[in-house]
């Protein structure tokens, strides 16, 4: 149980190879900005779904990530790698100062803390005109280049490939952190913090080590992103997108690293499949449509706006039938779909040839 | 020793899969331009020329979202012009395909967006987006891939610094500043309260007055900045800031929020007699329906658009507002804006480039920065140095009367 | 206009918005106490509240007295459909399950929200259309007073409900011990039915006394419910006297500060108010530690 | 003296109004089992959690090994060598049965976040030990067999014995025991009994707060007896049987009068 288990890394691997050569330039860019989030949540599953403890401003520190580097490196000519130790270490910081009050908390109260700390970092970005453009944003970030290739040329399909080799090394070490000592302690603050403490495990010291920890892989996310679009805008730290991190880690079925990636993957795809239905234009649709429902093109036009704005209901609809019937994840749940399934045909099976016998 | 192997072997696929697919990478790229090659032979051969090839352009606009009172009218209106260009035979034959897009109001998405243009559906040119922020966040992608964006988004810092590859269709911030400025030193006041949005629009409104205030004798005594969200209750604090200063003789209000029709209703309430002035984002029929009673009286710079049926007959523009206002009109049945207006300025430059100059991106960029172009926002000049082209007579005074919009009479 | 006209007016927007805040609190508190859920929706039933009584005044015309009321019935409606759909199918909730839960519902609500009424903002017309007092230089619209007025009714209803009605003192065993009100033949699903009913009807209440005169827009939710959530804390989780006494404060403090120091910073500021309460007293300003304590997960 | 592991001076504790524990001092000597009765409310729970360190007294001092432990942090005081059990069983959710042991061998190891995640040879060779002395725990405890099974779907008595072995697995000198047969029939009980005398015989003190009497009579090398906060008696457990101040308290005050 413990093991190493290398089997989701080969279809990781066989996927993401498979991708890289076949899949369109758009689903890949859509993908590596999927990889930036699975590297937040990563970090999110290790504080939210291991230890549980919720964070709903982790969107704080991965803008602290982006903001940083961006202006270090554009306005300050500092070096990339300049800039990302920066980011990191500035965003571990605030998260080690926010952390020791906040993780006193529990429960309710710091999702609370967490929340406004969050609003905080994004109403000070948003304001603060002069140091990051306000909601300009930040733009002419340089672009990420490794042994002398610019990784975001071309649409940036070594960058997918980049930011996804990342992601498949955070699963790598948090796997093993997981399977190991730390790991065990963080299960255990979940499990019961008093009965954590009473087994020798310093739970505060460990709550607030993980915590530090997620921020820092949340401003390396902030980092890939900058110096991938040459941008950041304030709309990085907003309140949504933290909830999005956390729906991603509740989806994913709380302690399930894998469960996560795929949870963060798809709800970072879904606005997209939402989307699909938006290229209809009213011209388009047939006649008998105008005919029949005696429509003018305005009252077309207004319909079809509607429902391309159903995505935000959808959305919020799909995390309430997750959590109310998966709430196991989206792993462990499929998987128990299945297995379900295959009993009941069995039984159906085994009745069927109970009566061709008699 | 068995968990050893595992995890070597492990490590091992990962590699090989890695490096296949690096080689996996070059043969797809050298598969992909093949591809490409082989379908221009196709095309070649069977059309001879490639008449009857879709001409594609981009569009991005805040269709849904925050600002999506400015993309709601850009989308229709670039769709409604799509259809009549194809009807009346395309460019050179060719019809066009314009492909809009919906960022949301949100920058990532716009860059998502401006890759999958250019890199996947392989748009000869893209329009918008709508907002400012958008716009700054493709603008150095925009010159990095080559190809020609044309705002439909105000603020200055779009064409200042200069991107060779980007233009933008709206006046210049800093004309409507200046339009403001002008007609408070005519009617003699020289101190004023600066209202603004706290977001990209109303920030770069605040510059543009400060830089522009005293060459006109104007004195700012206040910056008022409101949030995004801010309530009434917000602006009621700001305002009563306001009616605290007696000695102040009007305030500007610059923003595309809501606010626009909030601060006249409250001013009017607090009983704050002093003129209000409001920026080019008021040019929407919505925002002075909101105000009600309050809104009339207000003065604020914006494109002759609104006021196209009251243009005396001899005004270059005349012909172009009244034909897109009543095609928009009597089509969507609702008022026409003048964000609507830089849509249809940003597609016919780029279709007039394309007629002109063909599908080369290089080509397009030229053709405008050399072009002349009689639209909505003003009659445009661009030259390699001037993206915009617009003057400061692209503007005009403008005030509401009985609740519709009128020429500022001075 | 005199330093003290100026305070006179601030306090009077203060206390309006405070009356909002107080009234989202406490809707906040009572599904608290019912479940130990803190509901990230309450927000979203202001909203529906507001745009169903503009709708019924607005577009049908129907007087705002009777109005009222059946706004207030419908969001009742409403928070009962949200429990049966989005809680009750739960077994054993965690906190955050329940927080994701809720989040999702006030996203699902805000896109019904936009669908319905759409995204401009919308108007509501003065409850009372009288020239406004002027005190000073102050002015004071009569809307406000009837504001003030109408929270310090709803809140002495529900005291009086919880106080003196069977139903009231049933739902406070509930909140005091579950396992006990279940064993005393307290059905205790149907409280909690009804505290969302309840909550909702306050939400409702809290959305109609922000309109009059002022306007809505769909994604306005986040910003009551944030609102409602720091007044709630600094209140004291669960404690309706507190959330009275926390709400006056953070309506005043807010447009004090925006008022007095800088609008801008007027989020950062009210929210590092709840920060500061969170560390120094988290059991909110008449919380006592050890209910906190147990009240916690 | 030398021999006195645990010295409890003066312990007091006071909840808002009301004193919970007042005054009491007692000693543990190494290798005893001591057992800790009294009536519901005594204040028993309460001397154990400020002995383990769940929240620091409100007066007196707590001398363990000749060191004060009275406000030190519950995991620092678990490390020098003081483990406990819980009244009502506190299983780690999630954990398997000999997963939850081994958060018992945290305070005894060393590896990190970073020697975890770069799985460093140290670290390999430190979790294979954990995994060898959480199995020979949970042997000793007689859990072998379910090692692999999640902790809260075992049977309520394998629970009790599991959150001995996790405590056991701390390695402590003193071993804090509440109520560990509360629940349990009386087959079970007989095993907790066993269970406790062979703990003892490993070297390890035992502190024992227990409400079933046989069990605590027969185990016991000293008892104390607690009512309202204070201590009432304290002995070798035939004398406390027959203190007719405990009978009083335990029975009534008419069995005294007979």
């Amino acid at each position: 149980m413990d093991r190493f288990d290398w089997k989701p890394f080969a279809v990781l691997s066989v996927l993401l190879g498979y991708l890289f050569v076949f899949g369109k330039l758009y689903t890949l860019m859509l993908l590596t900005r999927a990889g930036m989030y699975c590297i937040v949540t990563i970090g999110m599953c290790l504080l939210v779904g291991y230890a549980g403890q919720v964070s709903i401003g982790h969107a704080a520190f991965y803008a602290i990530g982006g903001y940083t580097s961006a202006i270090l490196t554009i306005r300050y000519g500092v070096p990339l790698w300049g800039g990302l130790v920066c980011a990191v270490a500035l965003s571990c910081a605030v998260a080690f100062l926010i952390g020791i009050p906040t993780l006193r908390l529990r429960g309710h109260y710091l999702a609370m803390a967490t929340l406004g700390f969050g609003v905080i970092v994004y109403s000070l970005i948003h304001s603060s005109i002069e140091f990051t453009g306000g909601s300009s944003g930040i733009s002419g970030a340089p672009p990420l280049t490794l042994f002398g290739t610019n990784l975001a040329e071309d649409g940036g399909i070594f960058y997918f490939l980049f930011v996804w080799i990342n992601v498949a090394v955070f699963m790598l070490l948090a796997g093993n952190i997981i399977r190991s000592r730390p790991g065990r302690a963080l299960m255990s603050i979940h499990g019961n913090e008093e009965a954590a403490n009473a087994a020798g495990v310093n739970t505060s010291a460990f709550k607030l080590k993980v915590f530090v920890l997620s921020a820092g892989m949340a401003a390396y996310a902030g980092f890939l992103y900058v110096h991938y679009d040459g941008f950041i805008g304030a709309n990085s730290a907003e309140l949504m997108l933290s909830v999005i991190f956390v729906a991603m880690v509740a989806v994913g079925g709380m302690a399930n690293l894998w469960g996560t990636l795929c949870a963060t993957v798809l709800l970072s795809l879904l606005p997209e499949f939402l989307r699909r239905t938006q290229k209809v234009k009213a011209a388009d649709l047939p006649d008998f449509i105008h005919n029949s429902l005696g429509l003018s093109d305005t009252q077309i036009f207004k319909l079809i706006q509607k429902f391309q704005e159903l995505d935000v209901l959808i959305y919020g609809l799909i995390i309430i039938v997750f959590m109310i019937f998966m709430p196991q994840g989206i792993f462990t749940g499929t998987a128990d779909m299945f297995r379900t399934l295959a009993r009941r045909v069995r039984a159906v099976r085994g009745k069927r040839r109970v009566s061709d016998a008699s | 020793m068995l968990k050893k192997r595992i995890i070597t072997l492990g490590l091992l696929l990962a590699l090989a899969a890695f490096a296949g697919s690096m080689v996996g990478c070059k043969a797809a790229k050298q598969a992909r331009e093949k591809g490409t090659e082989a379908a221009k032979n196709i095309k070649e051969k069977v059309g001879g020329e490639a008449k009857g090839e879709a001409i594609k352009i981009g569009a991005i606009f805040s269709v849904t979202g925050k600002a999506s009172f400015l993309g709601e009218p850009e989308k229709k209106t670039v769709e409604m012009l799509e259809e009549q260009i194809n009807a009346a035979g395309g460019i050179n034959g060719s019809p066009i395909d314009v492909i809009v897009y919906d960022d949301e109001g949100d920058e990532a998405k716009t860059q998502e967006l401006a890759k999958k243009l250019i890199f996947e559906d392989e748009v000869v040119a893209i329009i918008g987006p709508s907002r400012s922020g958008n716009t700054m966040a493709i603008k150095d992608f925009m010159g990095q891939n080559k190809t020609v964006l044309i705002s439909a988004a105000a603020a200055e810092a779009i064409v200042e610094p200069l991107n060779p590859w980007v233009f933008k269709t709206p006046q210049k911030d800093s004309y409507v500043a200046r339009h403001l400025l002008q007609q408070m030193q005519d009617a003699g006041i020289t101190k004023i309260a600066v209202l603004y949005g706290n977001e990209a629009f109303g920030q770069e409104g605040l510059k543009q007055i400060k830089a522009y205030a005293a060459d006109h004798g104007v004195q700012i005594a206040a910056e008022l900045a409101y949030e995004p969200a801010a309530t009434e209750g917000d602006l009621e604090t700001l305002l009563t800031k306001v009616k605290a200063d007696a000695s102040l003789q009007a305030a500007i209000n610059w923003t595309i929020l809501p606010a626009q029709s909030i601060v006249p209703k409250k001013m009017k309430e607090l009983g704050i007699k002093i003129p209000l002035y409001q920026s080019h984002g008021f040019g929407n029929i919505k925002y002075v329906e909101a105000a009600g009673d309050a809104a009339n009286g207000i003065i604020f710079a914006g494109g002759r658009l609104l006021v196209a049926h009251n243009l005396p007959d001899g005004d270059p523009q005349k012909k172009v507002l009244v034909d897109y206002k009543e095609a928009y009109e009597s089509r969507f049945a609702e008022e026409v804006s003048t964000f609507g207006g830089h849509a249809y300025d940003a597609l016919w430059i780029v279709v007039n480039a394309i007629k002109e100059a063909g599908t080369d991106k290089a080509a397009i960029r030229d053709a405008i920065e050399n072009s002349t172009f009689i639209g909505t926002g003003g009659v445009f000049k661009f030259t390699p140095t001037d993206h915009n082209g617009l003057g400061m007579d692209s503007l005009s005074l403008l005030t509401v009367k009985n609740g519709s919009f009128a020429l500022l009479e001075q | 206009m005199s330093l003290l006209s100026q305070i006179i007016q601030f306090t009077f927007s203060g206390l309006a918005n405070g009356g909002t805040y107080i009234l989202v609190a406490l809707g906040l508190n009572i599904i608290y106490n019912a479940t130990g859920i803190i509901n990230f929706a309450q927000g979203e039933f202001a909203v529906f509240g507001s745009f169903i009584m503009i709708t019924l005044c607005m577009a049908w015309g129907i007087p705002a007295p009777v109005a009222f009321p059946i706004t207030v019935l419908a969001l009742a409606g409403i928070g009962a459909l949200f429990h049966r759909t989005a809680i009750a199918p739960l077994k054993k909730p965690s906190v955050i399950t329940m927080v994701i839960i809720t989040i999702g519902g006030s996203i699902f609500m805000r896109g019904v929200a936009m669908l319905i009424w759409g995204k401009y903002p919308q108007r509501l017309d003065p409850f009372i259309d009288a020239p406004p007092i002027r005190f000073m230089d102050a002015i004071i619209k009569w809307d406000t007073l009837l504001v003030l007025v109408i929270v310090a009714l709803v809140v002495a209803a529900l005291y009086w409900f919880f106080e003196k009605t069977v139903t009231g003192k049933a739902m406070r065993a509930c909140a005091e011990n579950r396992e006990a009100a279940l064993l005393m033949g307290i059905n205790v699903d149907r409280i909690v039915l009804l505290s969302f009913a309840l909550s909702a009807a306050l939400g409702a209440v809290a959305g109609v006394v922000y309109t009059p005169g002022a306007s809505m827009e769909y994604g306005r939710g986040p910003y009551f419910g944030l609102r409602g959530f720091e007044v709630a804390i600094i209140g004291g989780l669960g404690n309706s006297v507190g959330a009275v006494l926390a709400g006056i404060l953070i309506g005043l403090f807010e447009t004090f500060s925006a008022g007095f120091l800088s609008p801008t910073y007027k989020e950062a500021i009210t929210l590092a108010l709840l920060l500061l309460v969170l560390f120094v007293k988290p059991s909110g300003i008449l919380g006592k530690a050890e209910v906190a304590r147990l009240k916690d997960f | 003296m030398s021999d006195t592991l645990l010295d409890v001076r003066d312990l007091g504790k006071r909840f808002g109004g009301l004193q919970a524990v007042d005054g009491v001092s007692f000693q543990v000597r190494s290798g005893h089992v001591k057992s800790i009765i009294g009536p519901n409310g005594a204040g028993k729970t309460t001397i154990f959690n400020m002995v383990a360190g769940a929240f620091p007294p409100s007066a007196g001092s707590i001398m363990f090994q000749g060191r004060d432990i009275a406000s030190m942090p519950s995991h620092e005081i678990t490390r020098l060598g003081i483990a406990r059990t819980f009244q009502n069983v506190k299983l780690f959710r999630g954990m398997s049965a000999i997963q939850n042991v081994m958060v018992g061998r945290h305070c005894r190891t060393r590896t990190g976040f970073l020697g975890a995640a770069l799985r460093m040879p140290h670290a390999i060779s430190e979790e294979r030990r954990i995994r060898a002395a959480a199995l020979e725990h949970l042997e000793f405890v007689g859990l072998s067999d379910i090692a692999a099974t999640d902790a809260h779907s075992l049977a309520f008595g394998q629970q009790k014995t599991l959150e001995i072995a996790r405590a056991l697995a701390t390695e402590p000198k003193l071993l804090l025991l509440d109520e560990p047969a509360a629940g349990l029939n009386t087959r079970e009980t007989e095993e907790i009994a066993q269970l406790i005398c062979r703990i003892r015989d490993t070297g390890v003190t035992v502190l024992l707060v227990e409400h079933d009497m046989s069990l605590v009579m027969n185990i016991s090398d000293e008892v104390m007896v607690l009512d309202f906060g204070s201590k009432l008696a304290e002995g070798l457990p035939r004398e406390v049987q027959n203190d007719p101040e405990v009978i009083r308290v335990y029975l009534g005050a008419e069995y005294v009068a007979e």
